[in-house]
């Protein structure tokens, strides 16, 4: 296997991600956004720790696993607080404040 | 390794199909769904490179819990089940070209720097070496992490909390 | 020794008598003016003293000096002290006694004016000024006292400051004098550099006469002094001011007239006579003609043309005075050293004299015009008398003091091979007679066409007149009829210069009858037109030329509109305002500029880059619609989005450059 | 030296700091108690000083004495090092002078919005920063000082300033900063090019030493000279300061008058001059050629004022360019009469502003043809005013005399390799500004002082001098004529320091030392 | 080499100094007693929680402090974990600013009604991610270290839940904020692939030199700047700096601009200074094009700005900016590395002091005039004489106008500029000159509205600043002053904090 399959997978899946952030209005899809990018991450690395023969890069992995879960958490509770509060998760809708 | 190739590629062609989808479809509900593809396919991807401990902890953790959570985020925020003309907002064609931009200069990057080098599949990852690497070397950030968890927790209830 | 080697008293008992008026004056049962009369008369009797140990001194008299260390810097020493030799004696006298009989003369003049005690202090500090200037023995002492002079001046020409014609007239004296005090500064610091770091008289004047300094530094340091010389002592064409500066009260002219002021640019040419000597080739040297005999020549004559048309008594004799300062410049421009500052010695009387004249006429008529006055010999006898000496002593008629000094001055220019000039000095003598003549007639013969009953004054302005009539009269004497009294007291030595660079002449009868004559001549002549009424009256109703040649004297050559409108109101308005404007506008205008760009700059990055690229552009769409309609209101300003593209785009855009311009 | 020696001149520095942080304490009613502890203060500076001036060695007026070198930054090898010389002296001595004088005056009148206690304190943390920039002899001690100054003056007149005080305070603020930017720029490049300290006695062989290429000498000397020429201030960065002084209250026109412009020269003379001795050199022209168009150029913009206190600003810009012009010739004549001028247009500006304020505060306007006949109303004032008038136009025999009739001097014979054309053109333009002066000082005088009190005044009731008057102007006036009469008191202080400056310039253009 | 070998090695019990850790180990400790706290506290005791945490800050703070003055370090878990003088420097550093915050807060949160037993612990679990962040030396651990530090950042800054605009804050906050660490992690993941080890002292020595793929590694550092340039708030990553400053509490927006900034420019001396110090090739320029455009258009923005809280936000973009210039000069030679690096930690402290002042003084108008408006600040001067003069204090300093502490921050990153010398590191400074004299325009615009203006609404009923804020107020002002008059205190710690040695 090549090296570069896992990494232009990711690299990929890392841009779709990057897609559907600025693409999306509704939070929740954003957040599923950046789960993409986090998994391009991991693939990246662990592609990486593979190549390399190095726990690390599993390791890390694991690491951002544990913290994207976090993450989501934390997103999903700013989100519903948003949602509580205006009745609506459309990002744009967030411009109170500009300038 | 011609089948681990083939594999590779159906995996990866479902992967990025499904991925596209969870940017592009019209049914929220259906978009978690299709992110459910695509984390399996990253764990199957890591089967793949024989690092099985991280598979399993992406199947639970990822497929267990964080999709869980992201339908309750969908339903707390009452999305509709259906279609929904309203996902995505006008910069459409800013977005995609920022991201095949990106695209681009990573895979020029990355083909500049690995074009030709395969990985050497030695064995199977073991689970206790992870574990020693974990408990070892990462034991600070592995404690701080337990910090970061409580925090997420406690704190995503008291803003999430009605009161 | 003691009254030669003290005489730095004769200046400081009036510089101290001015502070002691100053603080204690009003407290005084004389109002200050006690303080005054005792000072000045100290002064006087130490110069007087000083002179007599000079005349009795043994040949040869060795000039004496003392100093103290004024200041050091620059690697120099400057010293400040007194510099006593017959010139200065002479000048110290003349300074002290007219100040004297100025100061008592005053108590009845300004007697009841409002700033009687402050009057007399200013008069402390002018004859105390114009002492410092005398005694220096270097240039820039006689530079402090030239300037604090001009101060007082203009304290005491606009001393009844509440009428603006007074306060401006003072303001025009100051400034016009200083104007030649540019020329006086830099003429110093020339020298000073010229005569190798040294501000000292008596060297300056040895290196110009020994060859020391070139001559080209000479004539340029000459000229500039003239220029110093020319606004202090009136010469054409910075005169202007002499006439206005008769707003002062007219015991203060009497003064400027007499004895400080004016005198002191004639005194400076003959105290530093070795650098005009040389610098402007006077004498012998000459080729006739140089600038210090011409401008003298031509005050000489236009001053004493001015003079006819005047209706002021005192600017009468103002213009007299510019005239005979003419007399004195030229004397020492044609290398009458001895004869120029004779006449000022003599002038001195009967210039003080004429003043304090006039000052009674005033007083008792209330009036400066001459059309005023008339028929005054019956009123006031003794001002009658003495001012008819004062105005014979002017008009240069035998044996009165005037005669002698003119006829030096003529015989000066005739045998020093000038005889330009000799003309302009015969051509004066007439005039100054004739003009003389004229208001000797308008103010005592006719009728009295006045207000009110004039009187004679009281008797501390009559006694000054009478002794200063007696000073008219005799002062011509000490350098007469071959007794060289005045030329071996007063001379022009210097120290290491055995060269006999002033030459002397003895007295010349046909010269002198040919003075006396012309003198006649003009009294003659006034005596025809103006007693005996008879030639071309109304010639100037009937002639344009006249008419136009009276105009032209009467607005006195147009100097004053010219300088007013050539110069000053330049100046003042559009030159000054311009750079004003300038300021404001163009300097001021540049900093508040950059504020602008700056400003705007920030708003161009705020409100386009920031609000419109950031915000607009990116959804381009849709922010014409919210301008539009704003129905899409809700939907449109995606904003965090916006930041991520910025994010990511920066993030792909600066990886780019970066490893392409890092391979 | 006794141990007194050691610390009276960081006494007489940060005394009146301690002052105002003491004031601070006190409450804000009870004012005798503010302004007697600001006097006490300020006398106290004043004291110090004035013993210092008794200790001092005036025969080594060269020497630095009552030198303090602590370690300060050692970082960046900044030191606390102070010392006084025949330059530093007399401009220390006069403002521990105003300052008190400043602190009388406003004894009973405080200007709006009152508040004493804000106004004592600014006053002396001023006070502070001055004392410190003259005696500063490392360059970020230094620059930390000459910036202290600026904010007390800031406020001083953005509080209390007249109607347009926001404009005129801000644009003080921006100039001056601007300049210190520069100049701090140029300390850095010293620093670095010129031996790594920032000590300025150390920098005058340490530079010289660095043989630094004549381009760079001339930036960091372009740095300092833009610096310095903002705070002086020279033609053209001049615009802030009839601004400046139109707005300020009286004393803070007094302390920018007195002292304020004062720091910009100095600079010069301390700093860049001993410092940067070629570049100076070939700044010189350039230097003398804005000084004399400030002469020119200040006298005629005060004929086209109306404002008393703006047309004594312009007048300050001409005398400056006298003090200016006197530095470009790099002579011994030059500096001393830049020095001198200094101090005399300290004094005399000082007075001219404290009267115009005390007009101000009598009529209730400054504006010129508003005035007239104030020597009928308050005579003594108004003689006051004709003093100063006199003094300020270089009448011989007062101080101001001796700024500039020297510094004329010097430009007949600049330093050697200066062009002796160019500087004699100066020479002559600076001897026509002296007429100019007089023009518009008469001008002035004329109108408010002479002439009869015009008909809104007529019944005003206009009191003479009162009692802090006297007391801050008495040494004021003293001052100036025996400055006047007796100027070695000045020079003697100042020579030795001055010729060792010009030596060091001479040494370093590589010609025999003169005048 | 450890992390290398792990594959196949035995356990090995991992050598942990609890004395060095005490300070990370108190704080733990505190943020449960703080949350254990809150369950058993009636509403009214709730300011118990403040003062615990207070305490154990300072117990921590005592710790590193002795730490520091035994010269107790020590270097744990194979390199990752290191207890030096720059950990301490800055541990000591996050803790006070931590305690300052604390006090700006209490009353703050206690009169605002919100959550205050969480607020508190979510503010400790922050400052542990920093001062884990301080001694954090391989990739994982900053990772973990800045996810501590932001994710409670991201919540406290909508900590006014009822608040659309704190909402707000917090959600561009926190998004950002995630996709910026993603681009981070995928940085590091470049490089973990290019060195094969998380460890930032291999990494330094594997990429040090000419290097194959160096366009990979170009690439990773960058990602990886970007990740921190966002926390730093360099622009173009700015963005949600000044709406999160607005929306936020206060006293969260000081922390933010403070901690959390020094937090990110912690990570990125280690990573620059340890991790890529070969690689100034990459990261000059890069550093230079950030620093440039931050001071500028923070600057710049900051002229237009009427709220208080945006334009000490933008102040602190441009501030962030001047403390960005030393690395872009950094790598020109060893000298410039030295100096450079101390003007970094100076800026840092420096910086710290300032702008925490300055927050507490707006907080403390705020009490009166609940109005962020600059325009509300008119006329403060005459009704608050004190707290006019602090911030004037504070704004001058910002400024860099001496004798305040800010002149010497300036001063150092010039001399660093000027270390350099070349003439791309003069430009620099040029511009960081010319931008100092623009921020001029409106620091000094604010304090002429404070102390010239009238008072908008003529209330001039004084302000009561309770005796916490008093505090946090007396603490900044106090480190302005004194290192204005004496800068060597920190100049000191700034040279002794230097990891390139």
């Amino acid at each position: 296997m090549l090296l570069n399959q896992f990494l232009f997978l990711a690299a990929v899946l890392f841009c779709i991600g990057v897609y559907g952030v600025l693409a999306r209005r509704n939070a929740v899809l954003v957040l599923a956004s950046i789960e993409l990018m986090l998994n391009a991450v991991n693939i990246n690395l662990v592609a990486f720790g593979a190549y390399r023969h190095n726990i690390a890069g599993q390791v890390f992995a694991l690491f951002v696993i544990t913290i994207a879960a976090a993450e989501v958490g934390v997103g999903l509770a700013i989100v519903v607080l948003i949602f509580r509060n205006r009745a609506s998760i459309a990002l744009d809708e967030s411009d109170l404040m500009k300038g | 390794m011609v089948a681990q190739n083939v594999v590779f590629g159906i995996l990866a062609a479902v992967m990025i199909l499904s991925a596209w989808k969870v940017v592009t479809t019209k049914n929220v509900v259906r978009a978690v769904l299709y992110l459910v593809v695509v984390l399996a396919g990253a764990g199957a991807q890591y089967l793949l490179l024989a690092q099985e401990f991280i598979f399993v902890v992406q199947v639970i953790v990822y497929i267990g819990a964080i999709v869980v959570l992201f339908l309750f985020g969908t339903m707390l925020t009452r999305a509709p089940i259906g279609r929904d003309t309203d996902l995505d907002n006008d910069q459409k064609w800013l977005a995609a070209l920022t991201a095949l931009f990106l695209v681009g200069v990573m895979v020029a990057v990355l083909s500049d720097a690995f074009g030709n080098t395969h990985i050497k599949i030695s064995g199977v990852q073991r689970t206790a070496d992870v574990a020693n690497s974990m408990f070892g070397p990462y034991l600070i950030p592995f404690e701080v992490v337990s910090v970061l968890l409580l925090a997420a927790l406690v704190g995503a209830i008291a803003i999430a909390r009605r009161d | 020794m003691f009254f030669l080697r003290n005489a730095w008293l004769i200046p400081a008992i009036p510089g101290a008598c001015f502070f002691l008026i100053l603080f204690f004056g009003k407290r005084m049962p004389g109002k200050g003016a006690d303080i005054g009369i005792a000072g000045i008369s100290a002064s006087f009797l130490l110069a007087v003293g000083a002179a007599i140990k000079w005349i009795t001194m043994s040949t040869p008299r060795v000039p004496v000096e003392r100093h103290v260390t004024w200041f050091k810097m620059g690697g120099i020493t400057v010293n400040a002290g007194t510099h006593i030799d017959g010139l200065a004696l002479m000048m110290l006298f003349v300074v002290t006694f007219i100040s004297l009989m100025v100061h008592v003369y005053s108590l009845g003049y300004m007697h009841g004016d409002r700033r009687f005690t402050y009057f007399y202090a200013a008069l402390s500090l002018f004859t105390a000024s114009m002492l410092t200037l005398v005694v220096a023995p270097n240039t820039l002492q006689l530079l402090v006292g030239w300037e604090l002079v001009g101060v007082c001046s203009f304290m005491l020409i606009g001393h009844w400051w509440e009428e603006e014609v007074n306060s401006s007239a003072a303001i025009k004296a100051f400034i016009t004098t200083r104007i030649g005090d540019v020329g006086l500064m830099l003429g110093i610091i020339t020298l000073f550099y010229a005569a190798h770091r040294t501000f000292d008289i008596g060297i300056l004047n040895r290196l110009a006469l020994t060859g020391g300094i070139s001559h080209h530094l000479l004539l340029v340091g000459a000229l500039l002094l003239l220029l110093g010389v020319v606004g202090k002592s009136a010469q054409f064409p910075l005169h202007v001011w002499l006439p206005d500066a008769m707003a002062g009260p007219t015991p203060v002219s009497a003064l400027i007239h007499a004895a400080t002021m004016v005198v002191a640019g004639v005194y400076l040419v003959a105290r530093i006579y070795g650098v005009f000597l040389t610098g402007l080739s006077i004498g012998p040297l000459g080729n006739g003609i140089n600038a210090l005999a011409v401008i003298g020549g031509i005050t000489v004559i236009i001053g004493a043309a001015l003079a006819f048309v005047q209706n002021d008594v005192k600017r009468v004799l103002a213009y007299s005075t510019i005239s005979q300062l003419g007399y004195m410049v030229m004397a020492l421009g044609v290398g009458a050293w001895t004869a120029g500052v004779f006449h000022l010695f003599t002038h001195a009387f009967f210039k003080a004299l004429l003043f304090l004249g006039s000052g009674a006429l005033i007083h008792s008529v209330h009036s400066n015009n001459m059309s005023d006055m008339g028929g005054l010999r019956k009123y006031m006898p003794t001002t009658f008398w003495t001012f008819l000496v004062g105005s014979l002593a002017l008009a240069g008629i035998f044996p009165l003091a005037g005669f002698w000094s003119k006829d030096e001055i003529l015989l000066g220019a005739s045998r020093g091979g000038y005889p330009l000039f000799l003309w302009v000095g015969v051509i004066g003598a007439f005039m100054t007679a004739a003009y003389m003549t004229r208001a000797c007639y308008l103010i005592f013969w006719g009728e009295y066409r006045g207000e009110g009953h004039p009187h004679e004054a009281p008797p501390s302005m009559a006694w000054p007149l009478r002794i200063l009539a007696v000073g008219s009269i005799g002062a011509g004497w000490v350098s007469a009829f071959g007794f060289h009294g005045f030329p071996t007291w007063v001379s022009f030595d210097v120290a290491g210069v055995t060269r006999e660079v002033i030459h002397e002449y003895a007295f010349s009868v046909p010269l002198a009858a040919i003075s006396l004559a012309v003198a006649f001549i003009g009294i003659g002549v006034a005596y025809g037109y103006y007693f005996a009424n008879k030639g071309p009256h109304g010639l100037i109703k009937r002639n344009g030329l006249a008419r136009a040649g009276y105009h032209f004297l009467e607005e006195k050559y147009y100097l004053d509109a010219l300088y007013l409108n050539g110069v000053i109101r330049p100046i003042q308005y559009p030159i000054a305002r311009a750079v004003y404007w300038f300021d404001q506008h163009i300097i001021d205008g540049f900093v508040n500029g950059v504020a602008f760009v700056s400003r705007k700059v920030a708003g161009f990055i705020y409100n386009v880059v920031d609000q419109k690229i950031v915000d607009g552009a990116v959804n381009g769409a849709g922010f014409t619609a919210e301008e539009s309609g704003g129905l899409l209101r809700y939907i449109q300003t995606g904003r965090v989005q916006q930041y991520a593209a910025v994010l990511f785009g920066a993030a792909a855009l600066f990886g780019l450059i970066l490893v392409l311009t890092t391979a | 030296m006794n141990s007194l020696d050691h610390w009276a001149l960081t006494g007489a520095i940060f005394v009146p700091v301690i002052g105002a942080a003491l004031l601070g304490l006190v409450p804000r009613r009870a004012e005798l108690t503010l302004k007697a502890g600001a006097l006490l203060a300020s006398l106290a500076s004043l004291g110090l000083v004035v013993y210092l001036m008794t200790q001092f060695d005036y025969s080594h007026s060269a020497r630095l004495q009552f030198v303090a070198n602590k370690q300060w930054i050692p970082v960046i090898n900044s030191r606390y090092h102070i010392g006084l010389d025949g330059i530093s002296l007399p401009l220390l001595a006069l403002s521990a002078l105003i300052t008190v004088l400043c602190v009388i005056y406003s004894w009973d009148h405080f200007p709006e919005p009152h508040n004493p206690k804000a106004f004592l304190i600014l006053i002396l943390i001023l006070a502070t920063g001055m004392n410190g920039t003259f005696s500063a002899l490392d360059l970020i001690l230094f620059f930390v000082f000459f910036e202290l100054v600026l904010l007390p003056m800031y406020f001083m007149i953005g509080v209390w300033g007249g109607p347009n005080r926001q404009y005129a305070s801000i644009k003080f603020f921006l100039f001056t900063l601007f300049g210190s930017a520069l100049m701090i720029l140029s300390f850095l490049a010293l620093y670095f090019k010129g031996g790594q300290t920032f000590d300025m006695i150390a920098l005058r062989h340490t530079v010289a030493a660095a043989q630094l290429p004549t381009a760079t000498a001339s930036l960091i000397f372009a740095g300092l000279f833009i610096g310095f020429a903002i705070k002086v201030p020279m033609f053209p960065f001049h615009t802030w300061l009839p601004d400046a002084h139109t707005e300020a209250p009286t004393v803070g026109s007094v302390i920018l008058a007195a002292i304020l412009l004062k720091l910009g020269t100095y600079g010069f003379v301390r700093i860049a001059i001993p410092i940067l001795p070629k570049a100076a050199h070939s700044w010189a022209p350039w230097i003398g050629l804005l000084a004399v168009i400030g002469i020119i150029y200040g006298a005629l913009a005060c004929l086209a004022q109306r404002d008393m206190k703006r047309l004594i600003a312009f007048s300050s810009v001409a005398h400056m360019g006298f003090v200016m012009l006197g530095i470009a010739t790099l002579t011994s004549f030059g500096i001393n009469a830049a020095v001198f001028g200094m101090v005399a247009h300290g004094l005399i500006t000082g007075m001219l502003f404290f009267v115009a304020g005390s007009v101000q505060e009598r009529y209730g306007t400054r504006e010129i043809k508003r005035l007239g006949g104030m020597l009928l109303q308050a005579p003594r004032l108004g003689w006051i005013l004709g003093f100063c008038a006199m003094a300020s136009l270089g009448l011989p025999g007062l101080a101001g005399f001796w700024g500039e009739f020297p510094a004329i001097l010097s430009s007949y014979q600049p330093a050697a390799g200066l062009s002796l054309t160019t500087f004699r053109v100066y020479m002559t333009v600076a001897a026509v500004g002296t007429v100019f002066a007089a023009g518009y000082l008469l001008w002035m005088l004329q109108r408010v002082d002479f002439g009869t009190v015009k008909s809104e005044f007529q019944h005003a009731h206009i009191h003479d001098l009162h009692v802090p008057e006297y007391l801050a102007w008495a040494p004021l006036l003293i001052l100036i004529v025996a400055l006047g009469v007796a100027p070695n008191l000045l020079f003697h202080i100042t020579d030795g320091a001055v010729k060792a400056v010009t030596v060091g310039v001479h040494a370093a253009t590589g010609v025999a030392a003169g005048g | 080499m450890l992390l290398a070998a792990a594959q196949g090695v035995p356990f090995q019990v991992p050598n942990l100094d609890y004395h060095a850790l005490a300070p990370e180990i108190i704080v733990a400790a505190t943020l449960v007693v703080v949350l254990v706290a809150d369950l058993f506290l009636s509403d009214d005791r709730t300011w118990v929680l403040s003062s615990v945490s207070g305490w154990g800050l300072l117990g921590a703070l005592i710790v590193v402090v002795e730490l520091g003055a035994t010269g107790h370090h020590a270097s744990m878990v194979g390199g990752a974990y290191v207890v030096d003088d720059f950990a301490l420097v800055f541990k000591g550093l996050f803790l006070v600013v931590g305690y300052i915050v604390l006090l700006m807060s209490s009353r703050y949160v206690e009169e605002g009604d919100y959550y205050e037993g969480e607020f508190y612990f979510l503010l400790l679990c922050s400052l542990l991610g920093m001062i884990v962040m301080g001694s954090a030396r391989d990739l994982i651990t900053i990772f973990v270290a800045l996810e501590t530090l932001s994710l409670p950042a991201y919540m406290l800054a909508g900590w006014r839940k009822r608040d659309l605009r704190s909402n707000e804050a917090a959600l561009k906050y926190y998004l950002l904020g995630v996709l910026a660490s993603a681009v981070m992690l995928y940085g590091m993941s470049l490089v973990f692939g290019f060195t094969s080890s998380t460890l930032l002292t291999d990494i330094g020595k594997a990429t040090q030199g000419s290097i194959t793929q160096a366009p990979l590694v170009t690439l990773g550092i960058f990602f990886i700047t970007v990740g921190f340039a966002f926390k730093v708030s360099a622009v173009p990553f700015h963005f949600w700096a000044p709406d999160t400053y607005e929306g936020a509490p206060t006293p969260v927006a000081a922390f933010l601009s403070v901690a959390s900034k020094t937090g990110g420019f912690v990570a990125l001396l280690l990573l620059i200074y340890i991790g890529f110090l070969g690689r100034s090739d990459v990261w000059g320029p890069m550093f230079w094009v950030l620093a440039a455009l931050t001071m500028t258009v923070g600057n710049l923005i900051a002229l237009r700005q009427t709220n208080i809280v945006r334009l000490l936000a933008y102040s602190s973009i441009a501030q962030a900016g001047y403390i960005l210039v030393p690395f872009a000069v950094a790598g020109s030679n060893t000298k410039s590395i030295h100096s450079a690096f101390t003007a970094s930690v100076v800026y840092l402290l420096i910086y710290a002091a300032m702008n925490l002042g300055a927050f507490a003084v707006v907080i403390a108008v705020a009490r009166k005039t609940r109005s962020g408006e600059i325009a509300s600040y008119g006329g403060l001067y005459e009704y608050a004489p004190g707290l006019t003069l602090l911030m004037t204090v504070f704004l001058f300093s910002l400024a860099g106008i001496p004798p305040l502490a800010g002149a010497w921050a300036k001063l150092f990153v010039f001399r660093a500029v000027l270390d350099s010398g070349t003439s791309s590191a003069i430009a620099l400074g040029v511009i960081a000159a010319v931008n100092a004299v623009i921020a001029l325009f409106y620091y000094a615009n604010i304090s002429r509205l404070m102390w010239m203006n009238p008072v908008p609404d003529g209330d001039r009923t004084p302000i009561r600043v309770p005796a916490s804020l008093q505090a946090a107020l007396a603490l900044t002002v106090i480190v302005v002053v004194v290192i204005g008059i004496y800068p060597q205190l920190f100049a000191h710690l700034g040279d002794v904090a230097s990891l390139v040695k």
